[in-house]
């Protein structure tokens, strides 16, 4: 099977974990089984600068909260939230 | 239901005709506005980030949860992103319903629930350095790992 | 601290602008608005009444009192009299704070003792009649003399 | 000792009241140990129709509240205070 975008996942960074990373937004490959935490801990094992963030990040997979625990699907957009501070 | 996230200024007048109506008693406005200083220290101006198409459907998710849970008419709110300076207004949220409790509890719930929910953040820029606030209200802090002696 | 009683239409800019400051994070607006009905009665418009030179010195000990309870920077109390159509503001109070939480309280509190203690009364005029409404909430409403069985 | 200001006090009538008496500002001559509430009696004496709105009333003596038992001075404003509806 080709790598394509079925089986991709486009992640987005934010903020002080954007600053931290240098980048705001990659592409990953995906795996079957794959979920929000498996690709999360695959992304900072190439990016160990992310490590410091990750106790206090939320996950966003197309504009939806989701856990750790739920499954990812090729295509989709993962978004890293660190702790919002939006209002005032 | 006016929703918006922008880099433009955000216009008061604009977000109270949009949430007008004949039946309306009573209509809340609060601006959230840059202020120079924080936790003790002097700020320069703030830079706000957003996540925006995200933003902007959490924004009309907790709206639409405090039309219903409050019995409002209407309500608007809009968030400001890119640089602020000191007295600019970075929220605008306003809301229309019956009689004056609702309004003020509906205002009210709404900048907390925002606070916590939405996908937006805060950089602080000082004379002398810069820091993101990462928001001790967001849903996605953890407490401190234990007490310390 | 901006406190009127005026017969002119309340211009929510100027009262924003009269409570701004670089220490403020938080503004908020209340307007009390003369809205289409009432009791289940349609309204057509209202007269206030006031005691305009007590009403600006009650609005004015109301205000004060805001500012030491709830800690705000800055309030003001507007009053409109005469006639007003459906849509239009009677009461307009904006109040500046540090931050939100005492934005809400401080307006709402302002609004309740208004309502209790301001001389300014309301005549509700209808289609086929009219009515001063004496307000449940005044310091000088007696409760009702018994219970009805 | 002549009728003058020392001994007179003006009463302002507002809303319902002022409607029910036909009349917003009346003076009245005041005697020595007068009250608020002997002064409001002798006026709701000559003006019956006052008569129904007496026990929601308030009191204002230039300006500030109170009480029936309060002293009245010559030369005073007392309004007749109906229950308030400022606000919205």
């Amino acid at each position: 099977m080709g790598y394509n975008a079925q089986v991709t996942i486009t992640i987005l960074l934010f903020a002080s974990v954007a600053a931290a990373a240098g980048i705001r937004r990659l592409e990953m490959p995906i795996e079957p089984g794959d979920t929000v935490g498996s690709v999360r801990d695959r992304l900072v094992a190439c990016r160990p600068e992310l490590a410091p963030f990750v106790p206090n990040l939320m996950y966003a997979l197309d504009e939806e909260y989701v856990k750790d625990a739920d499954p990812v699907r090729g295509g989709a957009t993962l978004a890293l939230i660190p702790p919002v501070s939006g209002g005032c | 239901m006016l929703i918006r996230v922008t880099d433009q200024v955000l216009n008061t007048q604009e977000a109270i005709a949009a949430v007008e109506s004949p039946a309306a008693g009573a209509v809340n406005v609060f601006l959230g506005v840059v202020r120079d200083n924080s936790l003790g220290r002097r700020v320069g101006f703030l830079e706000y980030e957003a996540y925006p198409s995200m933003a902007e459907k959490v924004m009309r998710e907790i709206a639409e949860e405090a039309k219903t849970r409050f019995g409002l008419i209407d309500c608007a709110v809009l968030h400001r992103t890119g640089k602020l300076a000191i007295g600019e207004t970075s929220l605008l949220i306003t809301v229309s319903c019956g009689h004056r409790a609702e309004s003020f509890e509906g205002g009210h719930w709404l900048v907390n629930e925002i606070k916590k929910r939405v996908p937006v953040w805060k950089k602080e820029v000082w004379e002398d350095g810069e820091e993101w606030i990462e928001g001790p209200e967001s849903l996605g802090m953890q407490p401190p790992a234990g007490m310390r002696a």
